[in-house]
Parts: C-alpha cells; structure tokens; sequence
C-alpha cells in the first residue's frame, strides 16, 4: 500500500521550444488513486508537458507541485517518489535484461534477485532476461522498460505513450499494470494516442490543442 | 530592493539605461586612456635600468590586470545568473567574454614585446606567462562553448558552470610569481603598504587603469545592448520601441 | 524490494555498471592504453634513439602521452548515457547526482588510467627513465590521472550536449590540465636531478582534492543542463 | 525527382551531409586548428624549453600530434551513422557502399587531417623547426594525415560492430600507422640534415594508394556485418 | 506509375537469433498491387522476416526472390527498388528536416528543392522543416522517416511498425500511403499490431507464431 493522500498539481504552465509557444496556461490536478491521459496531435506538447512536470525541462512560468510544495526546490524528494518513461526506453544495449534492471531500478531500491525476476515474469519477457537488451525485440524493450516502473516504488508513474510497440497482450498489460497501481493508492499520467483505459472509472483527461 | 532589483535587472529598464549611459563612459574613457599614453609615453621619466623600454609597462600591467579582473566579473556575472536565475547576468557574462579576451590578448602581446629587449626572448614557459595564456583559452573555451549551444538559456547555464570552474586560474596567475621561481617581475605597484616603484610613473599607471575601466564599462554596455536585442526579440516591448 | 537503496549502495551499482559495460567492450577500453604505449615507443623511432637525449625529457613525455591517452577516452564518458536515456533517469533517482557521477568518473578512471600509471615504468624504461625515478613517475600519474579524470569529467559533462564535442572538450580541458602536466613533470625531472619532489608532488595533491571537491557540484550542474532537450 | 543518383552525385552528398554536420558554425572550423595548437605546446611545457634541444625532435612530435588528432575524432566515425540507423540505409541505397564510405573519410579527412597539415608549419616554427623543413613537413603529413584517415576508418568500421575479433583486427589497423610515424618523421629529419627526404616521401605515398586501393572494399565488407543485427 | 508485374516471394525461410530458431520455414508471395501485413506477438519475428527480406540478416536457408530472380547475388539492384523503413528513423539529430531528407533520399534519387517540400507537405510537417531532427516530437520525427519512402521512388515498400507514435491522423495518413502506393503498382509489406487497412482489398496476412 502506498501512502495516501498525494497530489499532483500543476498550474498555468507556459513553456517554449525554441521560439514556439508549445505550452499556455496548462493546469491539471491529480489525486491518490486517479489516472490522467493526455492526448492531442502530434507535436501538440504532449512529451514537453510530462518533462516539464519531471523537472527535466524549465517552464516560463507556472508550477508544478507535489503534496502541495512545489517541487522546484525539492526535486531530489520528489524524483525519490516518481518514475518517468519516456519515448526512450533507458536501456543499456550491452548489458542482460536482468542487469539492466539491477543497475537502473537498483539504484532506487535495494533489490533481491527475486524481486528482478518477479517483474521480468510480470512484463512476459522472464525467459529472455540473459539477453543483451540489443537483442530484445522493440516489444520486449517497451515490456524491460516497464519492468523498470514496477521495481521503482514510486508513487507517482510519469508514462509517454507507454504502450508504444507493445501487441495486443501488451497493450492489456500496460492497462492492467496502471489499474492496480492506481487502486494501490498510487497516481499515474500517461500521453497515449491509442485507447488506454478509456472506461476505466479511475480516468481523467487533459486534452492539449 | 529585491523588487527593486528585478525592475533594473528588466530588459527594457536594463536597455534604456545602458544606453543613457555609455556615452557617459565612453567619452572619458578616450580621454583618460590618451592622457596616460602622452604621459606616459613623454612626459614620465625613463627607468635607470630599463631605459624607455619600460614604457609599455602602461599598457602591459593594466591590461594584464584587467584581464584578471573582467574574468572575476564574469564569473561572478555567471554565478548570479546560475542561482537567482537572472538573465541579465549571464548576459553580462557573455558580453565581458570577448573583452576580457582582447584584454589577455594584449597583456600577452605586450608582455612579449617587452620580453624581447629584457630576457631575450619572445616567450618561456614561465609559470606566470603560462597561466595568463590559460587564461586566454579559458575565454576562448568560454566563447566556444556558448556558441556550440543553440538555446540561449542552456548556453547560458553551461558556460556559467565553466566560468566559475575557471575562476581558480585567476589567483594561480597572481600568486605565480611567489609559488615559484619566475624570470617575471614580481608585484611591484600591487603591494598594499608600499609600492616599490616611483610615484612619477604610477601617476599616469593609474590614469590608465582608470580609463580602462571606463573602457570595459563602455564597451560592455554597447554589448550587453546587443545581447539584449538578440534575445529579447520576440518581446513586446521592443516591437514597440521600434 | 527491502526498502530505499541508501546513496553508497546506488554510487556503487554505478561503479559496477561501468566495469561490466567495459568488460562487454574491452576493445574500446584498450583504445587509451594502446595509444600510450605506441606514442611512447614509437617516440624514439620519431625523434633520437639517443637513450641520453631521451633521458632527460623521458617524464615528459611520459606525462604527455598519459594526458593525451586520458583524453582519447574521455569525450565518450557520458554521451552514450545521455543519448539512450539512461542519465535523465539518473537525474530522477532521487539518490544526489554528483555522487551517482563521481563514481561513473571513479570508474572510468579504474579503466583507463590505472592502466596508464601500471604501465608507465616499463614505458618510461624504454625511454631511459633510472628506475630512481619509478615512485616519483607513478605517484605523479596517480594523482595526475586522477585529477584528470575529474576534471575531465566537468568537461565531458558540459559538452555532452553539443555538436563536434570532442575538440571542444579538449579545448576547455586542456588549459585545465596544463598545471598537472608542469608539476608531474617537474617532479620527475627533479628526482632524476637528485633533489626532492615533494613540492610539485604536494601541489598535485593539492589540486587532486580541490577538484574533487569541487568536481560533483560542477558536473551534476552540467549533466541537468545537457538532459534537457 | 529527376531520376536515379549517379554514384558521384551520392559519394557527393555523403561528402556535404557530414561538411554540414560539422561546419555549423566558425568555431567548429576553428576547434581542430586550436586544438592542435594546445597539444604542441604541451611538449615544450612538459619536456624543455630549449629551443636547440626542441629543435631535434620537432618533426616527431609535430607527427605524434597529428597521429593522435586523427585516432581523436576516428573511433567515433561510424558509431553514430550506425546506432541511428543511417548506415542500413546506406547500404540498401543501392549505390555501391565502398564509395559512400570513402567519401565519408574524405570528409573527415578535410575536417581533422587538413587543418593539421595547413598548421603544421607555425607549430613546428614554435618548436624550432627550421624554414628549409616546411615543405617536407607539410608533405609528409599530407599523405601521412590522408593514409591514417583510410586505415582508422577500417578500424572504425571494423570496431563499430559487437563481433569480438574486431578486436584483433583493430589491435592490427595501430600497427599499420607505426610506419607512417617513422617515415614521417624520418623524412623531416632527413632534410633537417641537408640531405634528400624523397625516399621515406616515396614510401608514403606507396602506403597512401595502397590503402586507398583496399580502403573502400574492407571497409564496405566491415560495415555490412556491423549492421546485421 | 511503377513498372508492372514485380513480385517479390520469399520460399521456406529459416532464421536463428543466437540459439533460437526464429523463423521456421516461411514462405510468402506478393505481386504488384498487393499490400502483405505481417502480424504476431511481441518477439515472434516479425522484424526478423523483414530484415532477411533486406539482405540486412542472412536465412539459414530458404530464398528470397525479387522479379523471380534470387536477391542474394544481385542485392545492389534489388536495393535500388526497394524502400525500408525499421524501427529506428534513421534521421540525424543535428541536420534540420529538410537536409535529413536532402542527404538521405538524395543517395537514391536526384531530388530538387520542391520534391523535398512536397514529400514534407504530404507528411504533414512542412512548418517544422528547417528544425534539427532533434527537436522534433516522436511523431513528426516518425512523418519525416515516411516522407523518406516518398522520396526513394521504390517499387517495393518493407515497413516496420510504420504508425509508431502517430496520431490517428498520421494513421489515415499512412493508410492513404500505402493505398496509394499500391494501387500505383508497387509493393507494400508492414509488420503492424494496431488495424491498417484491414478492410482494404489489396490486403493479405501474414499471421507468425
Ligand atoms: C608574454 C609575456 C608576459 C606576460 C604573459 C605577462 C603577464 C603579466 C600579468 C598577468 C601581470 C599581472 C599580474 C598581477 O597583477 O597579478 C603582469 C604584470 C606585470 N608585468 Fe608582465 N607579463 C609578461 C612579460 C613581462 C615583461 C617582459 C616584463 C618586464 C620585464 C613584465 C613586467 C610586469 C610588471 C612590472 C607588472 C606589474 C607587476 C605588479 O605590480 O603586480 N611583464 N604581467
Ligand atoms: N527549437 C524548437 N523550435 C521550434 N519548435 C520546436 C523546437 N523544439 C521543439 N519544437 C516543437 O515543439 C513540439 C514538441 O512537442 P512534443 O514533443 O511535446 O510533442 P508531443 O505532443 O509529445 O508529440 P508526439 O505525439 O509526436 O510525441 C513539436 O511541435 C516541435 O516541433
Ligand atoms: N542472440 C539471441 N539469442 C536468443 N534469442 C534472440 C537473440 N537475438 C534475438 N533473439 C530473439 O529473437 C526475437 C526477435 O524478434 P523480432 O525482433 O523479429 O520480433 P518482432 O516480431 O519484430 O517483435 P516486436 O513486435 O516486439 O517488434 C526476439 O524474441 C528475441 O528475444
Ligand atoms: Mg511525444
Ligand atoms: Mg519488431
């Protein structure tokens, strides 16, 4: 069980790329046990958003908090509590599956060998975790890198457009994954062309023009 | 004050400002900078030693000190920008880069003119000397660096991180003389008690320092006004003032 | 999952990532050592076979072949981290950067420059270096690598971000390393003279800790920065 | 589309792509020239000051400069074309490998190896090299600077891949350049001596047709392995 | 309008990755006019077939064979009829789009400066064309690789995943591509997970487990 009680909020982002406006006034707010999808064309501000929230990117002007502070002077404490996937999976070419588990989710957690093997298993690619992650499929890949989320702990699951490759099995994985994580209490946002819970009672949604 | 502050650190106000006042720098500077040279050059007495050789002193000694100087200004320009996120500052640093270059281009010049009559040769690898060319690919690198960015705000960030690390080279320069064995002069005229050196020539020593810095003010602030234009070009305010 | 991993055993995952890394990829690890020991014997071959002549300038170029062999390796040291993602992942552990990046340098340290200093008497033998001189030549290195790495590493992590990096990492390294370089050197040449090499070896020593003092802040500052894209 | 792209219309392109990859900008063209100006003066700073006792060995390291500026930016050549994608592209372009990869060493040839040829005369000046030594110099790191850009760019196509004997054959591509050194250098100090340097010159130009003459056909095999994956 | 008649056929493939036999005799056939969608889960093949259809693998053993002549001897030719477009974009980050275009497309066919507009019209990313490749989002990075198709004047078109990350106008968009490609004469092959074209006549399946 996760603690409770954790929200997300952002407030009148604007950012910039280059000298484009991509972002104006954006807002939301996500609570303990909600899943918020963003959707909109391509090139809409989809990924600038979900990065700005990260830290990873600076907005002009707006914030972005977590557990009502905002998370610009605390970002150690709140990265300590968030997992990001992104559009790149993360992954080492040269290193097994099961290492790049280790040596990424590792350094969040303290993890068992068995904790490693149980979210390879989780993600369907347990028989392929001696494999150079090289080797792996473009699936597979997606399936390591969602692995990853499951060994972070976190609270809060930052996705960008998580089902990305996946088949049909997959795609319900990635459903069925956000849906336990967010009745354990947990928050997730997620940027998604396709259909991604769409009548789940747990959804939210943000659409970006 | 802080709002205060802001208002001032405003690219508008900061525009304005600058270029009510370089004139007000630039004029002087001129003058004060011919006054030292004529003086300088004609009126101070030849040294017993050196002859008039030693003359170049007045340009060597104040641009080997403004080169330091301008480098501490900009880092100090750079930290402020990196921590309270001012843009104005990491501008200012970007304006004093080429500045502080020329400057250290000159002390280096000058130095080996001087070097030829009074050691004999053009240029050692003499701790002093090889410092102040450190100094000069500091700014070079700095210059580099920003350009090999193409978003203003990152160049800003990452050439503020270089600037502060360099900052180190600038006492190793000063101190060079006593860590180590040099052929260089040592502190003469920057002893705080009592300068080694005769009052005749330090008049017009000081002259010069001062219309340097009148010149780094000046010049300074033309490029600030173009950083300025450069990245505020989508505003507002200056599709207006224009 | 036992809980939060605390900031040692994180800094040591990455430390132990990179050995494995390089164990898959020895080929490039052995580029830097390969080219220390060609320049250093080829240099004969393209000055003077005079083992007098060379004698005298042997710790130099020692010294300059192992700062040249660091920098080979260097420009590589966080671009392929940064380019499929894996540092914006760092950069959101929670665990403090700096210390995640001081062990990847710690790392790439282990690989490319205690070779270079195991190396460098035999290096050093063949130019003419006295065996007197071996203790003062590997310390000197030690702490010459050393700092190099970290400084290196500031370098690296500022142009990781952009275009054509590797001449401009050396642009802004080198001046940098231009200190370490005199002093190593000095050291050897007054050992091989007779005298004493404490004094440039203290003044090594000395920039050894101010960089590494310096070192995590300066390149967790960059790394954020060349994440952001 | 006006039709199908002559073979030297594609080598043409692959020769501008990688020009405009790295000519951004002016400091881009500038960074080699300062590098390499950065590299020479790191010997006088860590051997000896004395220009007499420089003078000796001026052409040897003006060469193991520009040695190491070229294996510098060579292990990078094909990485990037190859993770991103381009080089499989490349090689179901239908046009024949072996000459799009020449001309992409050829660009990097004018990149790296050209401005230190162009610069090689001011920095061995600085090191003492007398006026007569100039042409010789520049010749020799003509053909010297061209050969190594052919032989690194097989040993970068060669180690781009994962296969593990790519190794070896890496380990052999350094070797190959040891004889460019020693001519190079021999040649410069040949006429140092008042005496002919057309023997070593001879010799390296021999080196340079041969491995122009094999360079594209190992190459063009190397990277078709490296991309089957 | 393409030459007519090409066919391109592939009889008992075998293929291994490292110890796995992935590729158990298959065999397709496929004619000017068709379009051959290759479909199963995650990791069973699919861009493993496309590749040995490339000449980028090498079969075990099996043939395949273009205009019924074998592609082994005579790659250069089939290369330049043919088009691949893989998981990965094959864009430089640092060129703009429009030199990505000019210095890749252009290895195959002499382009003018309006070809280049047209393909990037079509794609629907004209505006972004003197970006980097760098700073566009994931979609119209995937847009820029399709105006590369448009631009290789092949015959035959071997995509993989070919709507990644686009939107469901990019979906349209790449539906219409292939439609129109194929109804011009030429050849189509996709691996695909989501629908595309799947009411379409000229469709026919390739179904791998
Ligand atoms: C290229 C050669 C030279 C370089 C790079 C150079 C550099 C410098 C620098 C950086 C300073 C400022 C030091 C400080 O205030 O901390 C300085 C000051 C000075 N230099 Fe040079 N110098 C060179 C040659 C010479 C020569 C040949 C002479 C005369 C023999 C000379 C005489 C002086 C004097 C008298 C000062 C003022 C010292 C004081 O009071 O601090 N310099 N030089
Ligand atoms: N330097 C720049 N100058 C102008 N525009 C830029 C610059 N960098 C990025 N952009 C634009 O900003 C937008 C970035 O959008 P972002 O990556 O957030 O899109 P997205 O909604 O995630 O799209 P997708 O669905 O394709 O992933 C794109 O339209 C891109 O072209
Ligand atoms: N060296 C190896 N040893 C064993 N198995 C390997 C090796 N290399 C690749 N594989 C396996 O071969 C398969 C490759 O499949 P391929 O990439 O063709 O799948 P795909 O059908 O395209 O899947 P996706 O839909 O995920 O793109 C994967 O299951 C992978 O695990
Ligand atoms: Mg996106
Ligand atoms: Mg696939």
């Amino acid at each position: 069980m996760l603690p409770d009680g954790a929200r997300l909020a952002a407030r009148e982002i604007n950012a910039w790329r280059g000298d484009r406006h991509i972002l104006r006034d954006v807002s939301f707010d996500v609570r303990s046990g909600e899943f918020l999808k963003i959707t909109g064309p391509n090139g809409v501000g989809k990924t600038t958003l979900l990065r700005v929230v990260c830290g990873l990117l600076p907005a002009e002007s707006g914030e972005v908090s977590w557990r009502d502070r905002p998370v610009q002077g605390a970002s150690d404490e709140f990265h300590a509590e968030m997992a990001y996937l992104g559009h790149l999976n993360s992954l080492k070419a040269d290193l097994t599956a099961r290492e790049n588990l280790r040596f990424l989710a590792g350094l969040r957690q303290a993890l068992s060998d068995s904790d490693v093997d149980a979210a390879l298993d989780r993600v369907g690619i347990l028989s392929r975790g001696d494999l150079p992650a090289r080797s792996l499929s473009a699936g597979q890949k997606r399936r390591l890198a969602l692995a990853r989320l499951l060994l972070s702990g976190a609270a809060l699951w930052i996705l960008d457009e998580p089902v990305t490759n996946l088949d049909t099995a997959g795609i319900a994985l990635v459903e069925d994954l956000i849906r336990e994580h967010v009745e354990r209490g947990g928050l997730a946002l997620a940027a998604a062309h396709q259909r991604l819970l769409d009548d789940a009672p747990m959804l939210r949604r943000l659409e970006l023009q | 004050m802080w709002t205060w502050f802001h208002k001032f650190a405003s690219p508008p106000h900061a525009y304005r400002l600058l270029g009510r006042l370089a004139p007000w720098l630039g004029w002087p500077a001129l003058g004060l900078i011919l006054l030292a040279t004529w003086w300088g050059l004609v009126k101070a007495p030849a040294d017993y030693q050196q002859g008039d050789a030693f003359r170049i002193l007045y340009v060597h000694a104040p641009s080997a000190w403004m080169s330091m100087f301008i480098y501490v200004v900009m880092a100090v320009a750079a930290a402020v920008g990196l921590i309270w996120r001012i843009k104005l500052a990491h501008a200012a640093a970007a304006a004093s880069a080429p500045i502080g270059a020329s400057f250290t281009f000159l002390a280096l010049a000058t130095g080996s003119i001087w070097g030829k009559p009074m050691w004999g040769t053009w240029w050692v690898w003499d701790a002093r000397l090889t410092s102040e060319l450190i100094l000069l690919f500091l700014y070079l690198g700095y210059m580099a660096l920003r350009s090999s960015f193409d978003d203003p705000q990152r160049a800003d960030r990452a050439s503020a991180v270089l600037a502060i690390v360099g900052v180190i080279n600038v006492p190793i320069i000063h101190y060079s003389v006593e860590w180590w064995t040099t052929l260089h002069q040592p502190a003469s005229v920057t002893k705080i008690d009592k300068p080694s050196i005769h009052i005749e020539m330090l008049i017009p020593l000081f002259i010069m320092i001062v219309g340097f810095q009148l010149y780094y003010g000046w010049a300074l602030s033309r490029r600030l006004r173009g950083e300025i234009l450069q990245r505020e070009r989508n505003a507002t305010w200056l599709t207006k003032t224009a | 999952m036992t809980g939060r991993a605390s900031v040692g055993a994180a800094a040591g995952l990455v430390f132990r990532r990179d050995l494995t890394l390089a164990w898959r990829r020895w080929d490039e690890v052995a580029q830097p050592l390969i080219f220390y020991v060609v320049v250093t014997t080829l240099f004969p071959l393209a000055t003077t076979p005079d083992l007098n002549q060379l004698r005298t300038i042997s710790g130099g170029v020692v010294w300059v072949a192992a700062l040249l062999a660091s920098l080979l390796a260097l420009e590589a040291l966080f671009r392929s981290d940064v380019e499929d993602g894996t540092m914006e992942q760092w950069v959101m552990t929670g665990q403090p950067l700096g210390w995640l990046l001081l062990a990847k340098v710690a790392s790439h340290w282990v690989l490319t420059g205690l070779p270079l200093v195991v190396m460098s008497p035999i290096v050093g033998t063949a130019l003419g270096l006295p065996f007197a001189a071996w203790g003062t030549l590997m310390l000197s290195l030690l702490l010459g690598t050393a700092t190099l790495s970290v400084l290196g590493g500031i370098g690296a992590a500022l142009t990781v971000g952009v275009r054509r990096g590797s001449v401009l990492l050396s642009l802004l390294v080198l001046p940098l390393a231009m200190p370490l370089l005199i002093f190593g050197s000095r050291a050897v040449g007054l050992v091989m003279d007779g005298e004493s090499p404490s004094g440039p070896l203290q003044l090594l020593a000395a920039i050894f800790f101010l960089s590494l003092s310096l070192g995590p802040v300066a390149m967790s500052a960059a790394i954020r920065i060349s994440v952001e894209s």
